[in-house]
């Protein structure tokens, strides 16, 4: 019989050495930047975008990973996050409110948004939560979209711009600073903002799920009528899922918002919910470090590729045979594939999504 | 009433158009309850096929009907030969792996399909040559083309195809106990890869067909456009109750008409102008003759999520969906 | 495989110690749905490239080697920004790009953080110039530019009494209606509440239906050309008999491709004079090169390149700080027309080319210039007259054009 | 007066045109063993789903520890004290024995959201104290070396008592058993019917769904009988197992000489 | 009983993710016969079926049918070899109807006329299923999709009919039905491997019984003498 040991207990094995790992770790995280900085500030941002995405990821995670709810519209409370930034801090409405003021806003607004979106959905099940969930997540585009008339909310497709930077203590984030004699351009600062912002995401995700909270989103992914006969108010503890995740989009929404000074619908289409998702899925549903590593994956593939495809081809064949940005989407496409079918489970699977998987004979009756 | 009609017509066209791509997703998920999300790019090659092959004939004197034949017909197999080829690859591998995992292989593969498509259809929209001419009728005040006719009269023959194919042959039962029971199924002596393979393949032509439908219809295709008419479609099979063939027609023809009358009427619904007294500040201008709508037809899609997510709140498997009670 | 190879560079490199490599990005999408005109934008970009390395040009004394690097921004503003940060990491000495207004957007940030200066060739969204960026400009003309004029010539030349409106709901198709819309309004023309579609939108019978009600005499579709012919055909087969008008996006020849018959007699507008009126010889080039027609945006991707390299040229140095007080003040004869850029960086004094649909081709049929209209073939006559000498090259093959 | 924890009275439940219950009326006095009996589709596990809040009645009125539970949601009903097991056995098949129980301590613990995410003392404290309760509990059941298997990797019969100690950990004054022997041996069922003894004596009453004839009639005091939907008898085992109407339709025309071939 | 047995399973050994739920089991069927398989829960019986049928591949050992090896043979190709399951919790297809799931039974066959005829004897074995023809099958009684997939078994004339675990779940009287039919099958010369948790009643329908225990045959024999053993007796009979 196989035993179950949880995770942490790998870590818990020797104190001393995961502090020294974790310290180590922490070195290589802070030092980073500077190393991707030497072969092109692009690559900080792609860490910036990466982290980004890892946090929408975690957020999704709690609502598909933990309580077992397909979101398709994720990306609407990303949506909302970056909109109540943008609203709040830009020529727009002529509000320049700060930074550590709107993130909470947003998170709240999202959290919201989430609940709203949980409330009529909650009888739901699988394929059709997933078809309403993206219907949610397409009216909020819509609605983005539209709002610029009769009454100019949104600004919009022509989306809203000149929003303002993250400034903290008088300290703009777009502009290049000094530190001592170390030049930390933009992007850096950004990044470490996000890197505080992701352990503090990561960090909340790992007490959640090993929380009597954790474990009821547990029981409701397993079995739902076994839950509730449980003693589980299953409205209660899913409504809870969307808020918490929809509150991690709006947060991570805010700070795109702020990084990117100008936004518009087009960010927060369904492809982006979609995007978020495969990085679930194909890190490791429910495993938080399988997460994250789905989006720092997913998030530096495509961008590998663009660096590569063309000098690769031109080293082998002299010149690209085929157009170098083809080549990326296939491989891309072709990676998606490749990678669930060796480790269905995801990349990092979670304990509970291995054992699902040990279950080869998923529909043999009883 | 003019208008409506219009407005009932243009959406059964459209609805016949979602009505059967849906028919290829419900195939499919009604026999191994998973969301092909690679159909839509399947209606893109088989619309591709077929430009192809118009294109090519376009000047060789046939007859225009037998010309969109031949491209169909060249079509149907290209697209069954994908539709096997998605099973095999992406999804047969993974028929005992969660439930997410094959959605992800089918995103996957629906990049791969469409970036082959660019490199052999080019990045261009492709206009559909315009052999078939096309006749305008007038019922009761509303235009009707032949297309819009053909393209109702042939979802409802698929239908009924389909109907009987499922329900009245040995095929369509054992393809039914397969999806209830694959195991069980295999024990009565059906060979489940096969039973699934072929429901794939059928669900491709039908993808084919629509393909082509979509293609002489709008005269245009283009290598994305399979995602979007998959969404929709994808919506109405679920609106009807997804692995349901009946349910995937009712639910695309439903999905049609309210876009339509949702883009006709929204604005007319929430005219400002019409309640006066609650905005007494647009007074000036509605006098003026403006109209000051709240929602418009840019809020077409959002009316029809909205029915779709009010009617699965209300019936959550669906218009014509068995509800599978959940026994404890 | 469109792309040039490139043993010569390394055949001539060691012989000539002399030469510079100046690199010049361009931007726009190479993936996704509008990606046939990110590769036409490139292919303009490239020509000049191409043209401008065989014309041997000089710079600080050095024989100069123009690099064009070409990326794929998606459409998407966080991968432009990406982008933008890898052309900045690789030290370009100009952009030209991005495409969508929405990715200039973001994008320009970052350019203009890095002083590179960046011409778009098509994003119209007043905003791109808006911000007060000194390093940022357009050739091509904006929606507040572009709008009124088609408006102006629908009104002054049609005399409409209702008119429909229909946007794609994208920053440039609701962009340039809402100017259509001001304009037409303003000119005491009735307008049709404002129907919408998306980008992707091929049954647009619901909305045609809705606007056919209104019994309009003309329409105006904001959008691209993949959604205005199949709108245009299914219009016709409603039975409509309103002038159909449209912006650049949905002004080419796919139109009657995709309307078929219907698309006869549609007018619509570019910014700049055609290339059949302003240069033929780029025309002739393209289609060399690339073999095919350029799509849209081309011409003006080309004038772009051009602009950086000539201004370049002058500087006589690839500096941004040097050579942007030149490309600020610079004076061209372009694909599309003379370039002078104000102090935006806008297209100063952008001419707007009205074009008919006749036999399957758009035929430029007006000038609009400064809220005046000049028929086109005494608008190349006067311009024949008046710039003779200063650019034949220009207005003479445009004259055989015009005249067939 | 004796002690009735609950009481049903005139309960229905129609599917379409099956009725399922039509009109079943019973009491269950404090600390009893109570057997429901009846052909297989008579409604059993249908009164089981009305009275665990899983299904609303048609008609009729529960009432339960001196309160109505008439159409309240499950968790309400657990909350109340009422907790059950199921026919076809719904563990959290891929969580851990442990987490099983752990989970059946939800509805008798509250740390929420920032407990969790602070890690507060309390919060501390009160999961150290569910974990204690599910290794009791377990050890109760017999499967304490199994904390850590994973519920689905557990044979049959031990499935069916990590059911019983998930639906103990709810702290429930009764507790209602969908079939616990189905599938056991006769060995495995007598140990069985040991441990259902050891919770009534423990204080939990115990309502019993059971096909095995010699289980039901060897641990119960009372037995309803249900035959489509309507009670056919109610009374003692010996006057159930004589009853014609029971013979009938449940136990065989052999009478109880079946009972014999049967187990 | 002298000629080759109809069914021969040789050291056969299955695992499930690595845990070997059977470890090397010899027995044989031969036509004709009816043997019980009985064991504790989680013993391997289920497990052994599986593996006869194809549903699960073993790790070792051969399987032969008639004398021809079918060793990880697919399920549907040994339907059509005259093989049969009535599987533990029956598997009946709940959306279709009683005489789809029974037309299903026949779906390896082609002869209509005969196909009819046995359709007959089915419904005449179990009279309440002509009743319920027409009625989805998930919404039968438990007893009654017993006896639908027991029929249903039947359509294909298998020659070997693998029974698990029939009685589980069903009231006493139909039980007793239930055993009654297997007994008149077997009178009519099908062979059966009847899997009981009810051993008492199992033991009295067969032939030839084999004790099952954590993955191993530890007795085999004649039923009657089991039935007797005093170990069986205090490990399956409850004494
Ligand atoms: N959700 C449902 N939908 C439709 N019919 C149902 C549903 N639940 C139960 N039934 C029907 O109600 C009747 C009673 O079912 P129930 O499950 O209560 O029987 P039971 O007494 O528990 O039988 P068994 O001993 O076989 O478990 C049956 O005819 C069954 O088919
Ligand atoms: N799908 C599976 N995955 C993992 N282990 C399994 C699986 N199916 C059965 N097992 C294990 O294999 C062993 C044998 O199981 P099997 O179902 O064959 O037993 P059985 O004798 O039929 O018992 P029962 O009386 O409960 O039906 C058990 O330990 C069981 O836990
Ligand atoms: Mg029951
Ligand atoms: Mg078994």
């Amino acid at each position: 019989m196989p035993h179950v040991k949880s995770q942490s207990h790998h870590l818990m094995r020797s104190p001393v050495l995961a502090w020294v790992g974790i310290a180590l770790i922490a070195v290589a995280l802070i030092a980073l930047p500077f190393a991707l900085a030497q072969i092109g500030t692009a690559w900080v941002r792609i860490a910036n975008l990466a982290i980004l995405f890892a946090l929408l990821a975690l957020g999704l995670n709690i609502v598909v990973g933990f309580a077992g709810l397909l979101d398709l519209g994720y990306i609407a409370f990303f949506a909302v996050g970056a909109y109540c930034y943008a609203l709040l801090a830009s020529p727009h409405f002529g509000l320049h409110l700060p930074f550590w003021l709107i993130l909470p806003i947003g998170a709240l607004v999202a959290c919201l948004f989430g609940v709203l979106l949980g409330a009529p959905t909650l009888k739901l099940r699988g394929d059709y939560l997933a078809i309403v969930t993206l219907g949610f997540g397409e009216i909020v585009r819509v609605f983005l979209n539209n709002l610029a008339r009769p009454i100019n909310i949104t600004n919009g497709p022509q989306g809203i711009s000149r929003i303002d930077p993250v400034s903290i203590g008088g300290i703009k984030f777009n502009t290049t600073g000094k530190v001592f004699d170390l030049a930390i351009s933009g992007p850096m600062k950004y990044y470490y903002l996000l890197l505080i912002v992701l352990i503090i995401a990561i960090v909340i995700n790992i007490r959640l799920q090993n929380s009597r909270i954790g474990r009821a989103w547990e029981a409701i992914r397993e079995d739902e009528i076994a839950a509730r006969a449980m003693g589980i108010n299953t409205t209660q503890i899913k409504l809870l899922a969307f808020a918490m995740g929809a509150s991690f989009g709006g947060i991570a929404g805010g700070i795109f918002a702020a990084i990117q000074q100008f936004i518009s619908p087009e960010s927060f289409v369904l492809v982006e919910s979609i995007m978020v998702l495969s990085m679930v899925v194909l890190g490791g549903m429910g495993n938080i470090w399988g997460v994250v590593a789905g989006a720092v994956l997913l998030s530096f593939v495509p961008e590998i590729l663009r660096y590569t495809v063309l000098p690769v081809q031109n080293a082998l064949f002299g010149r690209a045979i085929v157009e170098p940005e083809v080549i990326r989407m296939l491989l891309f496409g072709l990676a998606l594939v490749a990678v669930m079918l060796y480790r269905p489970a995801g990349l990092f699977p979670s304990a509970v999504r291995r054992r699902e998987l040990a279950k080869a004979d998923a529909r043999l009756p009883a | 009433m003019e208008t409506f009609l219009q407005q009932l017509f243009n959406g059964l066209t459209l609805g016949a158009v979602y009505a059967v791509v849906a028919l290829g997703y419900t195939m499919v998920y009604g026999i191994i309850q998973l969301i092909n999300f690679a159909h839509g790019e399947v209606v893109m090659i088989g619309a591709m096929v077929a430009f192809t092959i118009i294109t090519l004939l376009a000047n060789s004197g046939l007859p225009p009907v037998a010309i969109v034949l031949i491209g169909t017909s060249c079509a149907i197999p290209v697209c069954m030969i994908v539709g096997y080829a998605l099973e095999r690859i992406a999804y047969r591998p993974l028929r005992n792996a969660p439930r997410l995992a094959p959605l992800i292989t089918a995103i996957g593969m629906s990049i791969v399909l469409q970036h082959v498509a660019m490199m052999v259809w080019s990045r261009n929209n492709l206009a559909f040559p315009q052999i078939i001419k096309t006749e305008t009728y007038d019922i009761a005040g509303a235009s009707v083309t032949n297309i819009q006719i053909v393209i109702v009269i042939l979802c409802l023959v698929l239908m009924g195809g389909l109907l009987w194919l499922v329900h009245r042959t040995r095929l369509g039962i054992s393809m039914r106990a397969t999806a209830q029971n694959p195991r069980v199924a295999g024990l009565m002596g059906v060979n489940i890869n096969r039973e699934i393979a072929i429901t794939f393949a059928i669900g491709a032509a039908l993808g084919a067909v629509a393909g082509v439908m979509v293609g002489s219809y709008y005269g245009i295709a283009h290598y994305q456009m399979g995602a979007l008419l998959g969404l929709k479609a994808f919506c109405a099979a679920v609106l009807g109750g997804i692995g349901n063939v009946p349910g995937a027609m009712v639910g695309g023809l439903l999905l049609g008409v309210i876009e339509a009358l949702g883009a006709g009427y929204i604005g007319d619904l929430t005219d400002l102008c019409a309640v006066p007294w609650l905005f007494a500040g647009l007074a000036a201008r509605c006098a003026a003759g403006e109209h000051i709508s709240l929602f418009g037809s840019n809020y077409q899609d959002v009316f029809a999520f909205l029915v779709l997510i009010a009617v699965l709140v209300l019936r959550p498997s669906g218009l014509l969906g068995e509800r599978v009670g959940d026994r404890a | 495989g469109k792309e040039e190879p490139k043993p010569a560079a390394k055949a001539a490199a060691p012989a000539a110690p002399e030469s510079i490599t100046i690199r010049i990005g361009h931007v726009g999408p190479l993936t996704g749905g509008i990606a046939h005109l990110g590769k036409d934008n490139e292919n303009g970009a490239r020509l000049a490239v191409d043209e401008a390395n065989a014309a041997g040009i000089k710079i600080d004394g050095k024989a100069a080697k123009f690099e064009l690097i070409a990326e794929d921004d998606q459409a998407d503003p966080k991968v432009g920004t990406t982008v933008a940060q890898k052309l900045v990491d690789a030290k370009v000495a100009g952009i030209v790009g991005h495409l969508n207004s929405g990715v200039t957007i973001p994008a320009s940030e970052i350019y203009n953080q890095a002083g590179i200066p960046m011409i778009s060739g098509s994003a119209t969204n007043p905003q791109v110039t808006e911000r007060g960026y000194k390093v940022t400009f357009r050739v091509v003309g904006r929606d507040d530019q572009q709008g009124p004029a088609i408006a102006q010539y629908l009104s002054a030349e049609r005399k409409p009494k209702v008119v429909g409106l229909i946007d794609d709901a994208t920053a440039y198709g609701e962009g340039i209606a809402n100017e259509v819309e001001k304009t037409l309004k303003a000119a005491g023309i009735k307008v049709l509440p404002r129907e919408k579609g998306t980008d992707k939108t091929t049954d647009w019978k619901a909305v045609l239906t809705k606007v056919r009600r209104g019994n309009p005499d003309a329409v105006f579709y904001g959008g691209m050309d993949a959604t205005g012919g199949p709108l245009l055909k299914q219009s016709r087969e409603l039975g409509m008999k309103a002038v159909f008008s449209f912006g650049d996006g949905a002004c080419t020849n796919k139109m009657s491709e995709l309307a078929g018959p219907a698309a006869e007699g549609m007018i619509c507008s570019q910014a700049g004079l055609p290339p059949q009126a302003a240069s033929k010889k780029f025309l002739d080039a393209y289609k060399a090169k690339f073999n095919v027609e350029p799509i849209l945006y081309a011409p003006f991707t080309y004038d772009a390149a051009n602009l950086l390299i000539a201004a370049m040229t002058k500087a006589n140095s690839a500096d941004p700080a040097k050579y942007l007080p030149e490309l600020a003040s610079i004076s061209h004869a372009g694909a599309t027309g003379k370039i002078k850029f104000d102090e935006k960086g806008d297209r100063k004094d952008a001419e707007i080319t009205i074009f008919t649909m006749k036999g399957g081709k758009i035929e430029p049929t007006a000038v609009l210039q400064g809220g005046k209209s000049t028929k086109f073939d005494d608008f190349i006559k006067a311009a024949a007259a008046a710039a003779a000498p200063a650019a034949p090259a220009a207005a003479e093959p445009a004259k055989d054009e015009a005249k067939k | 007066m004796t002690d009735r924890l609950l009481v049903c009275d005139g309960l229905a439940k129609r599917f379409g045109g099956v009725h399922a219950l039509d009109g079943v009326s019973f009491a269950i006095e404090r600390h009893a063993i109570y057997g429901l009996i009846g052909p297989n589709g008579a409604g059993k596990t249908t009164l089981f789903n009305l009275l665990t809040g899983i299904y609303t009645a048609d008609a009729g009125r529960m009432q339960f520890a001196g309160g109505t539970i008439d159409g309240l949601s499950p968790d309400r009903v657990c909350e109340r004290g009422i907790a059950r097991t199921f026919q076809n056995i719904r563990l959290f098949a891929n969580l851990s024995v442990l987490e099983n129980v752990m989970i059946g301590r939800h509805v008798r613990t509250k740390a929420g959201v920032f407990g969790a995410v602070f890690r507060t003392r309390a919060t501390q404290d009160e999961e150290a104290r569910i974990e204690r309760r599910a290794h009791e509990l377990l050890d109760y059941v017999g499967l304490a070396d199994r904390a850590n298997d994973i519920a689905r990797s557990l044979p049959y019969g031990e499935q069916r008592r990590l059911e019983i100690a998930r639906a103990l950990a709810t702290e429930p004054h009764l507790l209602a058993l969908d079939e616990p022997a189905a599938g056991m041996n006769s060995t495995e069922k007598a140990a069985l019917g040991e441990l259902i003894k050891r919770i009534r004596t423990d204080g939990v009453t115990v309502l019993l769904i059971e096909h095995d004839v010699k289980l039901v009639m060897g641990i119960c005091e009372h037995i309803l009988v249900l035959d489509y939907g309507k009670q056919i008898a109610e009374g003692v085992p010996e006057d159930v197992r004589r009853d014609r109407r029971v013979i009938e339709a449940y136990l065989g025309t052999v009478g109880d000489d079946s009972i014999k071939v049967a187990t | 009983m002298t000629k080759s047995p109809m069914l021969r399973v040789a050291g056969l050994a299955v695992a499930y993710g690595g845990i070997r739920a059977i470890k090397g089991i010899d027995f044989e069927i031969y036509g004709g016969e009816t043997v019980t398989l009985i064991g504790a829960n989680g013993a391997g019986k289920t497990t052994t079926l599986r593996a006869i049928t194809g549903l699960v591949p073993p790790v070792a050992g051969s399987i032969h049918l008639n004398g021809r090896d079918i060793t990880g043979a697919t399920s549907f190709s040994l339907v059509r070899q005259g093989l049969a399951m009535v599987p533990e919790g029956r598997g009946v297809f709940p959306q279709l109807t009683v005489s789809e799931n029974v037309a299903m039974g026949a779906y390896i066959r082609d002869d209509k006329a005969e196909i009819a005829r046995d359709v007959e004897r089915v419904f005449s074995l179990f009279p309440r299923l002509r009743e319920r023809a027409q009625q989805s099958a998930g919404t039968l009684s438990g007893g009654e999709q017993q006896m639908l997939a027991i029929g249903r078994a039947l359509m294909s004339r298998p020659k070997l009919l693998l029974l698990d675990e029939p009685s589980m779940g069903l009231a006493p009287v139909i039980v007793q039905k239930v055993f009654a039919v297997i007994e008149s099958i077997a009178r009519d010369g099908v062979t059966i491997l009847l899997v009981e948790q009810n051993a008492n009643l199992a033991l009295r329908t067969s032939d030839r019984a084999y004790v099952l225990e954590s993955g191993l045959i530890t007795i085999a024999g004649k039923s009657a003498d089991l039935l007797s053993d005093p170990k069986v007796r205090a490990a399956y009979l409850g004494e």
